[in-house]
């Protein structure tokens, strides 16, 4: 029981108390010592079930969606990620962010690897802060982007190929993904034509390639869909290439900060990188 | 990833040309009868930034060898901006493309104006001499090949 | 740093005495270095390029190429504007096809990568840091001294190959000369061939282009004509008396290489100048205007 | 005997010897700015003009047997102003080499003078003036020619009685040697 | 399922001869959806049309493909003939197998697969065709005209005669243009002034034109029917309303610089009006050579000698905006600087040098020797004239490669002035060819040589000056030998190039230009007034050049455009547009920046979710606006929004179709 998880819990009965939320989403305990799952806690009696360990590491942002457009705020438990990826349905217009209260858990580093190369362990947006702030880290978010890119083409298409080969299309990529927030997905549109229902190695591909394109210039890193991936493939992989090659050519890029950069795909400069003269 | 090429195999290409420059300069070339290979089928669009990415994803997936997407130089846009946008949704595509495998040369794109048939003739040309060199394409297809 | 290799070309040590002794005067007054290619031979002029490619290629080549085996990295002075022009088209040649480059250097048996450029002495004297030097030098001024410039044909010609200066109405040796205090007047014959290659094999034809030349310097005022290269300068001076006699012309234009006023300028003498060794008699118009300059 | 154009039998030859010296022949339209500006015109039985036009059809002995191409004094005007940018220049370098190839020369001094000169790099690697005029002098017949500069050359040492030659004549002689084998392929 | 009929055109032999028409209309005819597939000689000719109907009656067909030419020539006729039948003009796929097949390839067994790829690429396509239905927006019935020339009052004159406002903007202080420099025309030789001041007067006096004189077009936006233009109205410092053009100010200016209008050969104040007959006749400050304005402010006489009191120094110009229904382009042309790119012939160091445009002013009686031809070196009467015709055209190493088909004539004109005025006088004209193509040019040109004038067939290569005579040195051709002409002046009939600042002007209107600069027309031949974009057409030289008759007619051509154009009470719009899906769109608002003509906008609209109603925010299309371009369709991750015509089920269609 340490003393942030205490102070939390406290927060938590105090902003249901006098009903600035009606409720508050965050992590609780499970059967399994190492896991732990999204808790919506309503009732003040139940704060006690919050917990916060280096086993919170699911992404609580998108549950938010449900309230789109329901009255009066809900309180989620956002650390850095979890900040950034307020601010990219923000963004998208999907929430609100008077609908929201966002309480600032500042990260103590979750022992996953997508945490070594984390920029904000520090809520960028939040009401409240809970604990203080911890120092942030320099990463090199594209080292790996550059160990592929030195592969030959034929060498990176067998890694690609061998990895959706095992795509399985549960969808819990886009399910989770902050950035993945349109109402219907052109993957549910196989009447139009976008794209296959086969779970085909090539099918798998298309899939891959289009939902790196599709987030590509609005991923905020936050490498959900890499951990709940039942198969282990790589997708931020693809996705952080996009973004190295964003960063190359239309200047330092980073999503889901306050600043509220426009996504890249959404506007030109005359200068833009051209070689298709 | 060696293909043996069935002889006289022929590159099916497709190109989405812009209607009002590449698709003018095209019927140019027809009209001072240039000759080039037959290997490119136009599709028409009204400006380049009307070609979804996923378009190009979709030819390489039903079994196109070579995609070209061709529009107005930047600046001369009948649509005023829409180039802008082609380049920089295409200067992105081309390079995930590559970093997943794919030839630089099976995907291309090409500024040509209503007046540039020549570069027009030239260009299909290139293209076609190019994937006719890589063989058939079986990355990403789906269907008899994967 | 005024620091080339030089190709001083086979006239320099014949005909062009002048030219050799103002060049060797200023350059040692101003600090320019010089270092004469060893062992070099003759670029064949017109007689090479005439007779076949690959000859008026590979003759300038093994000067080029004992100049690259001295390793100075030196660019070339060239004071002579036909071995000038027959350096460039080789290093042209050279550096546009890689093909021609291995035959040349089979044909000379030696290395030659056409990595230094061929410069001329106008070139040279006309950039900002020469020209400075030369400045800081000048004693003496030939103020009331009207000056035709005469760059001659090869020097500017053709364009991609010298791409140098401007085939028309360069302004180059004009700067130079205004150095000197003499007023370098405007006139239209300055890049017109004065027919120097065929001075020998068919003088008739070649006379008329030497006196329209003086027809068109006399009819813009012109008190003296001056050049930057041997055959240019040999070909005008040698024949004005004889142009005089048969057209009954009353031509008076000493002509003069720039480097010889530069020289006077500098505090030579007449014989350090070479005033002496002209065809027309140069001295006296050199010595009237510095007194009336009052030098 | 008017010319008949369709039956030329070296009606390949000129259009030949016209890519070879990188020169377009049909972009002539016979404009004349290459004559006008040409300082040896005045003693050119054929115009430089013409020269290109007997080429366009083909007829090429005119052209080997005619003095224009030996009088130009290589000075490129014609091809700097020419609109159209026909490197007549090189069309009749390359012409000069061909008619040399044929035995032929309308201006016989121009061919002894270049053999004379060329002869004079081969013995010493230098031209040397006075061994040059001389020789010139006595094969091309007219003995006196310049006779009345040498005085002055002499009293100023522009002419001088020892040699400077190339060391590595030999050098220079292989050089030449295996050039002109080149050209002559 | 649809019943589609295929049509492939022989084209006579243009498609026939290279693409085997029978194995095409074979193969179509076995295409998924093909109900009748045949082949008919011309298509497009009347009879063609008629078989067409028939099959749709006879076999109850309800989308049309058609193989035969481009359907940038020939969709419109198509849809027209729809019109009069059962099925929607949009059911229509044309598959290009003329430009883009048989006339681009060879070998006959590849072009006729080809041919049959494309036709099953629409066939696929048009299954996925909805029909669609145009809708209509109102016209500005205002026309704007860039350019004051000869062009732009005869185009501003018949607008205005047709009874709709057009505006006339001209940067300079006066509308005129090149043609009121000019002294005579040919072929009839009447003066020029006498033939353009009078519509100039017209055009300024006429109820429905307004004259913006020293003014230019800041930003264009909009699209045919409604432009919404911003021109700058440049400072005057001159009321013109109080401004009666008395001309005391004018005349009392101390400060003198060189006329451009007199091609630099004479001054004019500061206070100035370009020339005598200006329209507006009221004069402008030149502020930069103005001492009061840019100078130290110790001036000041033209508002102390004006009696109404119009002279105002504070004058900032102001942005005016308007609403146009059309465009009409005329901004001319301006000769070659030949000074920069022909040094051999002085590269303007001899005074004596002329252009033809400064000749123009030399024999003009307003001009700065009122009419007598005076050397503008010593003024003396020059004797001997050579002409020089190609300066810059017909010269790909310096200056054009093309021809800019007046010079011709007008050179023959000065040397018919010439001999005129200077009864002594000697002309040569050195040419490369005389090109005589309009009526009575011919003729001209026999009088001219009557008149004594010298042809003589050689370009000049140089000209120098000896003593006062300038030395032309050329070759005439016909004898074969070098010739030379010594004159006394020298008159250079240079290139036309397009006006300095015309770049500026396409990127405004955003339409195309040449690779010379020229502003590109949408076709040469068929659409020779027009530009690629709608409502946007041209006139006179500034779409290359050309003489007084052919300006004076694309002017009026222009006009009637514009004219067919207002007389519309309704414009119909194309019915190609985007729309949203309500159901799919997400209201992330990504399409918004995409659209050049911000036809997007954001709506709240009532929804049913999960059975709530609730409130959503969706993107909405203004079917005015929209221009059909698809840029929103190329961003849509959802595909919620969508380009009617060009849906993506139709490309995917074309795609799948291509790869079978």
């Amino acid at each position: 029981m340490n003393d942030i998880e205490t102070k939390l819990r406290e927060t938590v009965k105090r902003l249901l108390a006098d009903h600035t939320v009606r409720y508050v989403i965050g992590w609780e305990a499970t059967r399994f010592e190492d896991k732990t799952r999204p808790a919506f806690i309503s009732d003040s009696a139940d704060t006690d079930r919050l917990v916060w360990n280096k086993y919170c590491v699911s992404s609580l942002a998108k549950y938010a969606l449900d309230e789109q457009h329901s009255e009066g705020k809900i309180g989620i438990c956002v650390r850095g990620c979890d900040s950034r990826a307020v601010c990219r349905l923000i963004e998208d217009k999907q929430l609100l962010r008077e609908n929201l209260y966002l309480i600032g858990l500042p990260c103590d580093d979750k022992e996953m690897n997508i945490c070594d190369t984390c920029t904000h362990r520090n809520p960028v947006i939040y009401d409240e802060l809970v604990g203080e702030p911890v120092l942030e880290r320099q990463a090199d978010r594209f080292a790996m982007v550059g160990l592929m890119e030195a592969m030959s083409a034929d060498e990176r298409y067998s890694f690609w190929e061998s990895n959706y080969s095992k795509c399985i299309r549960c969808y819990a990529c886009r399910n989770i993904c902050p950035a993945c927030n349109c109402r219907a997905c052109y993957a549910d549109q196989e009447r139009v034509g976008w794209q296959g229902k086969q779970m085909n190695t090539a099918q798998n591909q298309i899939y891959g390639l289009t939902r790196t394109y599709h987030v590509g210039d609005r991923c905020i890193e936050c490498g959900e869909c890499e951990r709940v991936c039942p198969m282990m493939i790589p997708v931020m992989l693809q996705t952080r290439k996009m973004l190295k090659d964003i960063n190359e050519m239309f200047g330092d890029y980073e999503c889901g900060l306050p600043d509220g950069r426009a996504p890249v795909l959404g506007e030109y400069t005359l200068g833009d990188a051209d070689d298709f003269m | 990833m060696s293909v043996n090429i069935k002889e006289g195999w022929e590159p099916k290409i497709l190109a989405f040309c812009c209607n009002w420059c590449t698709y003018t300069g095209a019927d140019l070339a027809g009209l001072n009868r240039m000759k080039y290979p037959e290997n490119v089928r136009v599709a028409r669009v009204p400006c380049s930034s009307r070609v979804n990415p996923q378009f190009v994803i979709r030819a390489f997936q039903k079994g196109c060898d070579g995609v070209l997407v061709c529009g107005c130089h930047p600046g001369d846009c009948h649509y005023v901006t829409g180039n802008y946008f082609t380049r920089r949704r295409f200067m992105l595509m081309k390079k995930l493309l590559e970093y997943n495998g794919i030839d630089p040369n099976r995907f291309q794109a090409r500024w040509i104006s209503g007046s540039e048939a020549a570069k027009f003739r030239d260009t299909v040309t290139r293209v076609s001499e190019q994937i006719k060199e890589l063989g058939p394409n079986v990355k990403f297809r789906e269907g008899r090949w994967s | 740093m005024m620091k080339y290799s030089y190709f001083p070309g086979c006239s320099l040590d014949a005909t062009a005495v002048t030219y050799k002794r103002s060049i060797s005067f200023v350059a040692e007054k101003i600090g320019m270095e010089l270092n004469e290619i060893p062992d070099w031979n003759c670029c064949g002029a017109t007689c090479a390029h005439s007779r076949g490619k690959w000859l008026a290629l590979a003759l300038p080549a093994r000067n080029l190429a004992l100049a690259e085996r001295e390793g100075l990295g030196l660019d070339i002075a060239v004071p002579c504007a036909s071995c000038y022009s027959r350096m460039k088209h080789t290093v042209h040649a050279a550096r546009k096809d890689e093909a021609d480059r291995k035959k040349i250097e089979e044909i000379i048996e030696m290395p030659y990568l056409a990595k230094s450029d061929v410069l001329s002495f106008l070139e040279i004297f006309a950039l900002p840091e020469v020209m400075k030097a030369c400045k800081e030098k000048m004693e003496r001024s030939l103020a009331s001294l009207n000056v035709a410039c005469y760059y001659g044909c090869l020097t500017a010609r053709p364009r991609e190959i010298t791409g140098g200066i401007s085939t028309e109405n360069p302004m180059e040796m004009d700067d130079i000369i205004a150095l000197t205090g003499a007023k370098p007047i405007e006139w239209d014959f300055k890049t017109e061939c004065c027919g120097a290659s065929h001075q020998v094999d068919a003088p008739e034809a070649a006379l008329p282009l030497i006196e329209r030349i003086f027809r068109n310097a006399k009819a813009n005022g012109a008190t003296a004509i001056v050049t930057a290269c041997p055959l240019c300068n040999l070909n005008l001076d040698m024949r004005e008396e004889e142009i005089n006699k048969k057209s009954g012309t009353a031509f008076d234009i000493p002509v003069y290489q720039f480097t010889q006023l530069l020289a006077v300028c500098m505090g030579a003498t007449a014989n350090e100048a070479g005033l002496h060794k002209h065809f027309y008699p140069a001295y006296d118009r050199i010595n009237d205007t510095l007194r009336r300059a009052g030098a | 005997m008017e010319k008949v154009l369709s039956k030329d039998e070296n009606k390949a030859l000129a259009p030949k010897i016209a890519e070879q010296s990188g020169v377009k022949l049909h972009e002539c339209y016979q404009c004349g700015k290459c004559t006008a500006g040409c300082p040896m015109a005045h003693a050119m039985d054929i115009m430089p003009r013409q020269i290109v036009r007997y080429m366009q059809l083909g007829m090429l002995e005119e052209v080997l047997e005619c003095k224009s191409i030996w009088l130009c004094a290589a000075c490129g005007t014609c091809y700097d102003r020419c609109p159209h940018r026909v490197d007549l220049t090189a069309l009749i370098e390359a012409l000069r080499h061909e008619a040399k190839h044929h035995k032929i020369c309308a201006v016989r001094e121009v061919d002894i003078f270049t053999e004379t000169f060329l002869g004079n790099i081969k013995v010493f690697g230098k031209s040397q003036e006075v061994i040059l005029a001389g020789v010139y002098n006595t094969l091309s017949g007219n003995l006196l020619q310049n006779m009345n500069n040498v005085p002055h050359m002499l009293r100023h040492e522009m002419v001088k009685p020892e040699i400077h030659g190339v060391k590595d004549k030999e050098g220079v002689r292989r050089l030449m040697k295996a050039a002109l084998e080149e050209d002559d392929k | 399922m649809a019943r589609i009929g295929v049509f492939i055109c022989h084209c006579g032999t243009n498609i026939a001869g290279v693409v085997d028409v029978d194995e095409v209309v074979k193969a179509a005819g076995k295409f998924p959806g093909v109900a009748y597939a045949t082949e008919y000689k011309y298509l497009c000719s009347e009879p063609g049309q008629q078989t067409i109907k028939a099959a749709i009656e006879e076999h109850n067909l309800d989308r049309i493909v058609i193989g035969s030419c481009s359907p940038r020539m020939h969709e419109v006729t198509f849809r027209k003939m729809l019109m009069s039948t059962k099925i929607n003009p949009y059911m229509l796929e044309v598959a290009n197998i003329r430009e883009q097949c048989s006339w681009v390839h060879t070998d006959k067994e590849k072009a006729t697969e080809k041919a049959i790829d494309l036709t099953r690429m629409a066939v696929a396509k048009v299954c996925k065709s909805k029909p669609l239905f145009p809708d209509s927006i109102g016209v500005t019935k205002r026309a704007l005209v860039i350019g004051g020339g000869i062009a732009g009052i005869q185009a501003a004159l018949d607008i205005a005669d047709a009874g709709y406002a057009v505006d006339i903007v001209e940067k300079e202080a006066s509308i005129g243009g090149h043609m009121v420099m000019l002294d005579k025309t040919f072929p009839t030789l009447d003066c020029s002034a006498c033939i353009s001041t009078p519509k100039m007067v017209e055009a300024g006096a006429h109820p429905n034109v307004t004259l913006r004189a020293y003014c230019e077009v800041e930003s264009v936006k909009g699209y045919v029917g409604n432009f919404e233009v911003d021109i700058r109205q440049k400072a005057k410092y001159v009321d013109h309303d109080t401004c009666t053009g008395c001309g005391a100010c004018e005349v009392k200016c101390p400060i003198k610089v060189s006329s451009a209008f007199n091609q630099g050969m004479c001054d004019r104040t500061v206070m100035y009006k370009p020339f005598p007959q200006a329209v507006p006749s009221k004069p402008v400050i030149d502020a930069l050579n103005c001492r009061k304005i840019s100078g130290d402010g110790k001036c000041g006489v033209c508002a102390a000698v004006c009696p109404l009191k119009a002279v105002n120094f504070e004058d900032k110009g102001e942005i005016i905006t308007e609403k146009y229904g059309a465009i009409i382009v005329a901004t001319g042309y301006e000769l070659i600087k030949w000074q920069d790119i022909y040094p051999e012939y002085g590269g303007g160091r001899f005074e004596d040098v002329i252009t033809g445009i400064q000749f123009e002013r030399l024999v003009n009686a307003s001009g700065p020797t009122e009419g007598h031809i005076r050397r503008p070196s010593d003024g003396a009467e020059p004797k001997d004239i050579a002409i020089i015709k190609c300066v810059g055209s017909r010269d790909i190493n310096k200056g054009k490669a093309y021809c800019s088909r007046a010079c011709c004539m007008y050179s023959a004109k000065h040397a018919h002035q010439i001999l005129e005025k200077i009864p002594d006088g000697s002309v040569h004209i050195f040419y490369m060819d005389v090109r005589t193509p309009g009526k009575g040019y011919e003729e001209f040109y026999d009088r001219t040589r009557e008149d004594g004038a010298n042809y003589i067939r050689g370009r000049v290569s140089k000209i120098f000056k000896e003593g006062n005579k300038l030395i032309c040195k050329g070759e005439d051709t016909l004898l074969g030998k070098p010739v030379s002409v010594e004159a006394d002046m020298v008159i250079l009939e240079t290139a036309m190039v397009p006006a300095t600042d015309i770049s500026k002007l396409t990127g405004i209107l955003s339409i195309g230009s040449d690779t010379d600069g020229w502003v590109q027309e949408a076709h040469p031949k068929l659409r020779p007034v027009e530009t690629q974009t709608a409502g946007i057409f041209l006139a006179g030289t500034c779409q290359g050049p050309k003489d007084i008759p052919d300006t004076v007619a694309q002017g009026s051509a222009a006009a009637v455009k514009v004219c067919s154009l207002f007389s519309k009470v309704q414009m119909e719009t194309s019915p190609i547009i985007s729309a949203v899906d309500r159901e799919k769109c997400s209201g992330c608002e990504m399409c918004i920046p995409c659209c050049p003509y911000k036809a997007i906008t954001v709506i709240e609209i009532d929804m049913h979710e999960h059975g709530k109603k609730v409130k959503m925010n969706v993107s909405d299309v203004n079917s005015g606006l929209c221009q059909g371009c698809g840029a929103c369709a190329g961003a849509c991750r959802s595909g919620a929004i969508d380009l009617k015509g060009y849906t993506n089920d139709q490309i995917l269609m074309e795609v799948d179709a291509l790869c079978l």
